[in-house]
């Protein structure tokens, strides 16, 4: 990583040298040790401060929205989750590929600061280095060994997309995907809800969406909620009161999941970024996996020319609205009786 | 306790009036209910219809909103596949209430509650009996208190 | 501020049998918004609409709800009455509680309770209606004909003589369909081909008609007034200019044994042909899977002995995309398959024939020349049974529920017109009721029972079984209660007719819709016959449903002067009822332009003060012309940047919101 | 000849428990009398099979219950996949045969006397349909 940290920050120089781009979007160390935030970088000097380490989870891509009203070219900094994010604002035409210069960087995965915590491997730390698949912790006075999965995002653990799916510049080496990555792991907690009855599932969604304290945050990272003005934010239709009301809590978020059906990119964000830790993903990978199972196998993400799935039909989709009813004339007759 | 509890139980799902918002496109399904009307074809009263111009108008916040404010069910009726009047909407509206429906279900939202079906402008019996199928089927269910705004009067 | 005038209707009493008005009146008085409210036992008379037009202008009143019966009944009637008052016809708004109320509900509380709810939800809709001003389009002035039968031709014959043009497309070689292959017609019993032909001519010299026989239309686009068709003219292999139509090719042709459609399948045809001497146009075709130079490479006599090099084996098929102001659908109908008549030994026996090829074997430019004789033996038939309903008012999966209209009226000609052949000869015709509604029909049939000596049996045809030579038909006559057996030399069934199979197919095309049976529906079944639901778009003929010569060209004349209607307009007005884009909230992403099914939509550059400086912005623009107000975009455009007027976001949560009170 | 007076009535309770038992909507029928014409046990019957229908429309279901028609008919199903109308008329055969049995309440067939009814020709079907009829 440390090595690749040289080699990115030498992209960028040239990069900013050469004119190629105007502004470099990419990381920078904040106050705390578990802080890598997104930065914008437009002077070759200020490359020095520009850092990736094992806490760059912040996807890049959504930044380059405030770039739309510009006609500077970009260069950013992407990871396997954040291209998928790039495609999708390119099939959304909220970003336009020919101002984006991507730098595609391979990532086994980003560290879960409450993990270290729970760890306790957070006391004087002051570097991560890798090691296969083992994170050393560095401090002062001593080395730690652990597994990486230990400490990972549990978002990343089974990560399907490790290397961007598009790039103009590749750096460093691909990483192959780790942990299981059949559709059965990403979809157990899917399917042990579905395998509820309606009443407990219904207690389990009225738990979760009576969490929610509406900071919009799930909305605000999220790389297909890319519109102008937000729906929500609409006083004049007034489609989501302010109320703290549980039926609002419930249309909101049954309505978030429902306007990124089809684009979501599965990048797990919005269930990190929420503060009241409530398993957003569980409705995201919902409509996934209904999308693949009813209109066959969709990634969102993966190519920007494709068109989503309800943008788009068949005319031999399923029809599940009038199952039973149909049949030839021997069933209407047998219906009569 | 428990016996007075039920008493009143029963007592309410007697009282209860179901309240079933239906949208109804134009050229279709809101002339299969004319079409009920001039064939005198009973429903009962508790379903009330909004036109739309195409079942693919109706969009999944009108059908949330019903049931906020209180509706104890909510139907989509638009053409049958390949007749739409505007050549593809309603494949459209299969795609988007397939997902829907799905969803409301997985979020613990009975079944019967959310009903969408094709309805052409010659099946004035059809309407009709899917009208009274649904209510009988909310009407087991009883009020909607999963998704009602509690400040709302119904 | 709106001020909402309610006027509720009593129709009759046909809403206030069970509609409590005066429970309705006293709510409709406390709705937010009302100044003014009235009742009238007939809303859509003239008082009633006089009252409207009145109290509009006594009240200053700027919306209007009318709670009567069905918009799709007399919502423009009361537009037009709102208009004349001066107020914008849009912002009127009905609550139907007659089709929606009254006549679907019994009880009278609950009615009443249903209607104050409609009435609620129209007011509310109103007070957020805005004025709509309708725009204009211009019309295509050309009509495209699909299906060359006689309703095909007529309709083109009569649009072009209202001096617009019209294209005809046809499937098959020549046009005609299958009133060309009819031996005579009833009830006068004049010969098919004396009265067709002169038509089929008339049709090919017009300067304002082009035919394109050989041909398919593929796809359809477009709305009322401007359609886009693409034509595929399939590879004839001869060339239309040259080929004078002498002949040569055909006769010299070394394959001869390809089966005759035009014939029924009754005799045989070279793989260069036209299907009949007197086709229009008079080119042959090569039937490509026939074709020995097709198949094997080797001949090519055709082209050789053609004096006018002609023949051309690589031609390819031609796509032709034209634009028109109105389409009329003709593609008429087909006879069922008999495959699962078993009974009646139709695929077994050749002698057990269809009414059609009946037709065919009693034409004089037939495959027999006219001479009626066994398709077995070529002998003479002395003995023959006719049946009837063979498929028709048969509800089980091997025929069609529906009476087929012409067989009651063509077996009382068919045997009239073997008595005329051989008058020793003996006619039986199982029945299980005839049919003849019809000017001289009635009189036409009774001339076979009195005059010709045609024995009618009531009753039908258990099975036939062939003996030696003979057809031994068992049947019964169930008035008497006799059972029958007939030794017949030849059967003629009179098999359903049925939707031709690819209506399905035509039908999404053009966007209108089939009954159960494949049949086109009409508009109205009695008010709108020809016209479908989808403006611009008529039928005639038997594609409808099944139908005789006489009413196939009058519904062809009068859907002609449907499309001549719409031709004659130089603009047509739109549906003011569009979307609209908030340029302001419109992210560009184009969703909406993705789903729209009329390309209604498309990228528009605003430009946009940011940091100091101009920029471009891409947003979504409707075309108004093109877009017909479905109302899909909205749905997909997640901010709601883009709205339907009319029916906007605003206006359908209000009515959920005043329905749920 | 003397004028019966007939009133139609499918109401009636002999004629709702035939429409129950066999399933069949005898109206149906529009007498097109294929059913009649197709039918090989027609020699033994004194009402036809068409005007079996026919009477069931109008009512009489007594004079059927006293037929020789309903043991005749064979159930040979020949009606049945004729009938341009879907009506299976061997099952309200059947039915008007069970209205009998059920009423006499015996079996009318023993299982012991079978030999002597068997004719040299007797179709294997015959005597399945023979259970059919004459078995409670």
């Amino acid at each position: 990583m440390e090595k690749i940290r040289e080699e990115i920050k030498e992209k960028a120089r040239q990069a900013l040298a050469s004119k190629e781009v105007d502004v470099i979007l990419a990381w920078e160390k904040g106050e705390l040790w578990y802080d890598s935030y997104p930065a914008f970088f437009t002077k070759e000097k200020d490359i020095d401060s520009l850092v990736w380490d094992s806490f760059c989870v912040n996807n890049l891509s959504k930044y380059l929205l405030e770039y739309t009203m510009t006609d500077k070219k970009i260069g950013v900094f992407v990871k396997g989750c954040d291209a998928l994010a790039f495609n999708q604002l390119v099939q959304d035409n909220r970003v336009s590929r020919d101002k984006v210069v991507l730098y595609g960087l391979p990532c086994s995965g980003m560290v879960d600061p409450d993990k270290v915590r729970t760890k306790n491997l957070n006391q004087g730390l002051t570097e991560i280095k890798k090691s296969k698949d083992k994170l050393i912790f560095i401090t002062k006075d001593k080395e730690i060994t652990v597994p990486a999965h230990e400490v990972y995002y549990d978002k990343c653990l089974h990560c399907r997309y490790p290397n961007p799916v598009t790039y103009d510049q590749l750096v460093g080496e691909t990483v192959a995907a780790e942990g299981v990555l059949d559709d059965s792991v990403r979809f157990s907690g899917v399917k042990e809800l579905e395998e509820l009855s309606c009443e407990e599932r219904f207690e389990y969604w009225d738990g979760q969406f009576s969490k929610c304290i509406r900071c919009f945050a799930c909305r605000n990272v999220c790389p297909a909620c890319s519109c102008k003005q937000c729906t929500f934010d609409d006083s004049d239709l007034e489609v989501l009161g302010k109320a703290r009301e549980d039926s609002e809590d419930k249309f909101f978020h049954l309505i978030r999941a429902y306007h990124v059906a089809g684009r979501c990119i599965d990048c797990g964000e919005c269930s990190r970024v929420c503060p009241q830790d409530i398993s957003l993903e569980k409705l995201n990978r919902k409509l996934i996996k209904d999308i693949n199972e009813l209109y066959g196998e969709y990634q969102a993400g993966l190519d920007p020319s494709a068109k989503a799935p309800l943008g788009t039909y068949k005319l031999e989709d399923a029809d599940s609205f009038t199952v039973g009813e149909k049949g030839g004339k021997k069933r209407e007759k047998n219906s009569k009786r | 306790m428990s016996v007075v509890a039920s008493s009143t139980s029963v007592k309410n799902v007697e009282e209860f009036e179901p309240l079933i918002v239906a949208f109804c496109c134009n050229w279709c399904s809101y002339a299969g209910a004319d079409l009920a009307g001039t064939s005198r074809l009973n429903y009962p009263a508790n379903i009330k219809i909004i036109r739309v111009p195409c079942s693919c108008r109706v969009n999944s916040n009108f059908v949330l909103r019903a049931f906020q404010r209180g509706a104890d069910g909510v139907i989509v009726a638009g053409c049958h596949p390949g007749d739409c009047h505007y050549m593809t909407g309603n494949y459209y509206t299969r795609r988007r209430f397939s997902l829907l429906k799905n969803l409301l279900e997985y979020v613990g939202i009975e079944e019967a509650r959310f009903k969408v079906d094709w309805i052409s402008a010659s099946e004035g019996n059809k309407f009709a009996y899917v009208m009274n199928d649904v209510l009988e089927k909310v009407h087991k269910l009883g009020p909607n208190r999963k998704l009602r705004d509690s400040r709302w009067k119904r | 501020m709106q001020r909402v005038g309610v006027f509720i209707c009593w129709c009759g009493t046909n809403i206030s049998n069970t509609v409590n008005i005066d429970e309705v009146m006293t709510a409709v008085e406390n709705m937010p918004g009302v100044a003014y409210s009235k009742d009238y036992q007939y809303m859509c008379s003239e008082i009633g609409q006089n009252l409207v037009k009145d109290t509009i202008k006594e009240h200053n009143l700027n919306r209007i709800v009318v709670a009567s019966c069905s918009p799709r009944m007399h919502e423009s009637t009361f537009r037009k009455a709102a208009e004349a008052a001066g107020l914008n016809p849009y912002l009127l708004e009905i609550a139907n509680i007659r089709e929606h109320c009254s006549w679907v509900h019994k009880d009278k509380e609950a009615a009443t309770q249903k209607a104050i709810s409609l009435t609620r939800a129209a007011v509310a809709k109103a007070i957020l209606n805005d004025e709509l001003i309708p725009g204009e389009v211009g019309v295509e002035r050309r009509a495209l004909v699909i299906g060359g039968g006689i309703a095909g031709i007529q309709t083109a014959l009569d649009i072009a003589d209202a001096g617009y043009e019209v294209d005809l497309v046809e499937k098959t070689p020549s046009i005609g369909g299958k009133m060309a292959q009819l031996d005579k017609t009833f009830p006068t019993l004049d010969c098919s081909a004396c009265i067709l032909t002169p038509k089929m001519v008339d049709a090919s010299m017009s300067s304002k008609i082009n035919l394109y026989t050989y041909s398919e239309v593929e796809e359809v686009s477009g709305f009322v007034g401007n359609f886009e068709v693409a034509i595929r003219q399939k590879a004839r292999s001869v060339d239309m200019e040259k080929c004078t139509g002498c002949g040569i090719c055909l006769a010299k042709c070394p394959i001869k044994t390809a089966l005759s459609e035009f014939e029924e399948g009754l005799s045989n045809r070279p793989a260069i042909y036209t299907p009949f001497p007197q086709a229009v146009p008079n080119v042959p075709v090569i039937d490509r899977e026939t074709c020995m130079k097709f198949r094997t490479g080797r001949c090519g006599v055709c082209e050789k002995v053609c004096p006018t090099k002609a023949v051309d084996y690589d031609q390819k098929d031609q796509i032709l995309n034209k634009k028109y102001g109105a389409i009329i659908v003709t593609t008429g109908y087909d006879l069922i398959d008999l495959d699962y008549f078993g009974e009646y030994q139709y695929m077994d026996h050749p002698d057990v024939i269809t009414g059609l090829e009946f037709e065919r074997l009693v034409n004089a430019a037939g495959p027999t020349g006219g001479k009626l004789i066994r398709p077995s033996d070529k002998k003479k038939p002395k003995k023959v049974v006719f049946i009837q309903c063979v498929g028709s008012r048969d509800k089980s999966d091997r025929g069609k529920s529906y009476c087929s209209k012409i067989c009651c009226m063509y077996t009382a000609k068919h045997a009239m017109l073997l008595k005329d052949k051989y008058p020793d000869s003996e006619a039986y015709v199982f029945y299980i009721d005839v049919r003849t509604a019809g000017k001289g029909f009635e009189e036409f049939q009774r001339r076979a029972v009195e005059n010709y000596g045609v024995n009618y049996i009531k009753g039908m045809v258990g099975k036939i079984f062939p003996t030696n030579n003979k057809l031994q038909v068992n049947g019964v006559d169930s008035l008497s209660g006799e059972i029958l057996q007939i030794d017949a030399d030849m059967v003629v069934l009179a098999a359903a007719t049925k939707a031709k199979p690819e209506a399905d197919d035509v039908a999404r095309m053009l966007s209108i819709s089939t009954d159960s049976d494949s049949f086109f529906s009409e508009a109205h079944p009695k008010l709108r016959p020809v016209e479908t639901h989808c403006a611009g778009i008529y039928l005639a003929g038997a594609c409808q449903g099944p139908k005789d010569i006489p009413e196939t060209v009058a519904q062809a004349s009068a859907a002609a002067v449907k499309a001549i209607g719409v031709l004659s307009k130089s603009k047509l007005v739109n549906n003011p009822c569009v979307s609209e884009v908030d340029k302001s909230i419109c992210s560009g992403c184009l969703a909406c332009a993705d789903m729209c099914p009329y390309e209604a939509i498309s990228e528009k550059i605003v430009e946009e003060k940011a940091n100091g400086k101009i920029v471009g912005r891409r947003v979504a623009e409707v075309n108004e012309t093109l877009c017909q107000g479905c109302g899909g975009c909205t749905v997909t455009c997640r901010p709601g940047a883009i709205d339907l007027k009319g029916f906007s976001n605003k206006q359908i949560l209000a009515e959920v919101d005043a329905i749920c009170r | 000849m003397s004028r019966e007076k007939i009133t139609p009535d499918i109401t009636q309770k002999e004629t709702v428990k035939i429409s129950e038992i066999s399933e069949e909507n005898i109206l149906d029928c529009l007498q097109c009398s294929k059913c009649t014409a197709g039918c090989p046990a027609i020699h033994g019957m004194d009402i036809l099979p068409h005007q079996v229908i026919r009477l069931l429309q109008l009512g009489q279901v007594d004079k059927l219950l006293n037929s020789e028609t309903i043991w005749s008919c064979a159930s040979c199903f020949t009606c049945a996949s004729r009938c341009p109308r879907d009506v299976d008329i061997s099952k309200l055969m059947e039915a008007l045969r069970l209205m009998v049995i059920r009423v006499k309440g015996s079996n009318k067939l023993k299982v012991e006397k079978i030999p002597k009814l068997l004719q040299k020709n007797m179709p294997q079907q015959g005597i399945v349909s023979g259970f059919r009829k004459y078995v409670k």
